[in-house]
């Protein structure tokens, strides 16, 4: 398991080759990256910002990562998420699984995505014309997590 | 006990984190939010809609009705919109 | 869309990067790599042969990549496949889907995935402990591809 | 008219591809099967199970009992084992 938070850009196709490189037991790769668009809405973004929570934005990932590891058989997970200043075109996060088929490669990738949209603490400003506001929390992708909720006790104190 | 603040609520509170000592009577998460609440201007803005505000008490989510007791550090701050 | 099939080693992290360099309107990329494993049941894998049917194989899976377009809302397709002799490590099928968001990028990735393990005309011949033997069809794979039939007329006759 | 093979049914056969005049009770990819199948002896070995022999007309998908009229090019294999 890798999981690496940076105020750098980042190149995803390294990260993606990084996880496969040498190996010959894993035989599907899932790589997921989520970019910077340069408008939302019709509205044109000059830039987005991220901000966290050092410390408990690693724990998290890392702690759904380890979930991930217990439901899907897992060759290895890598996982880089930016923070700071993003321009259009830059990838604001990376996530990929390696298994050796590929349900569990795209089953895994998908949870971690939901998961990290939902319950890793970071926020999102977005700058446009001009003026900069605070990303609004999206209903669906509430509701993307909750497809992955299998026992409602354990999941209810998150 | 150390709070911290993110996002908006740290803008509107005009803080990243302080220390402060809190009465008897703030029991769990949601007490700690309606106390501050009556805590100043700032605090009245930030705190103005308790509905959202989610928390984290010594790094880990937790609800409103989490206790205090024992906690470290505890975070508040608006729903996640990484990834 | 790109579809392509090749009788040489190819870069998947390059053919990533390909896909969504210099654009800013790509909010997701859900990149598949199916690589040679090195063994199967236990057994050691000393290589794959790809056969294929020429002319059919690139019509079948640009078929698909139609589909898929109009099933997601896709700003960019990308499917390598390669033929003929492939050693563990080696990727064998490449496929990428670039979307505004992440769910329909996943989607139509898994989607052609499916559909390209029982569809396309590839066939698949395993070297292992000297010698060499077609690989069987997988019931899990049919019924992976019965998850996206819409129209059971229309695809009655697939 | 022209019969293409691939993988084993290839092998079984003994080649890639042939020309062949069809009789006219020969409609259907079916009845296809079934006469290629006391063609000879390699071919009742590579037909000897029909129900996994899977064909395309002219490069596209079709059923046992799809029609050969007019079609300019025939194509049986085994199930597709790509990606």
């Amino acid at each position: 398991m890798s999981v690496r938070i940076t105020d750098r850009a980042f190149d995803p196709a390294a990260e993606a080759a990084a996880l496969s490189h040498g190996r010959t037991d894993i035989g599907a790769v899932v790589a997921f990256s989520g970019i910077c668009r340069d408008s939302e809405d019709g509205e044109k973004i000059a830039s987005l910002t991220l901000e966290h929570y050092p410390g408990m934005a690693e724990a998290e990932i890392e702690r759904h990562v380890q979930e991930a590891e217990q439901r899907w058989p897992l060759l290895g997970v890598r996982v880089v998420h930016r923070v700071g200043r993003i321009e259009p075109g830059e990838t604001i996060v990376f996530v990929a699984c390696a298994s050796k088929h590929r349900r569990a490669a795209f089953e895994a990738a998908e949870f971690l995505m939901d998961y990290l949209k939902t319950h890793a603490p970071f926020w999102k400003k977005v700058e446009a014309a001009g003026q900069t506001s605070w990303v609004d929390a999206k209903e669906k992708d509430d509701e993307a997590a909750a497809r992955w909720v299998r026992d409602p006790k354990r999941d209810a104190a998150e | 006990m150390k709070i911290l603040y993110f996002a908006w609520i740290r803008e509107r509170v005009g803080k990243a984190e302080e220390e402060l000592s809190l009465p008897a009577t703030v029991q769990t998460v949601g007490d700690l939010v309606q106390w501050l609440k009556g805590h100043g201007e700032e605090y009245a803005y930030a705190f103005d809609n308790p509905k959202v505000v989610r928390a984290a008490i010594d790094r880990v989510h937790v609800k409103p009705e989490a206790k205090l007791a024992g906690a470290r550090e505890i975070a508040l701050f608006p729903p996640m919109t990484g990834g």
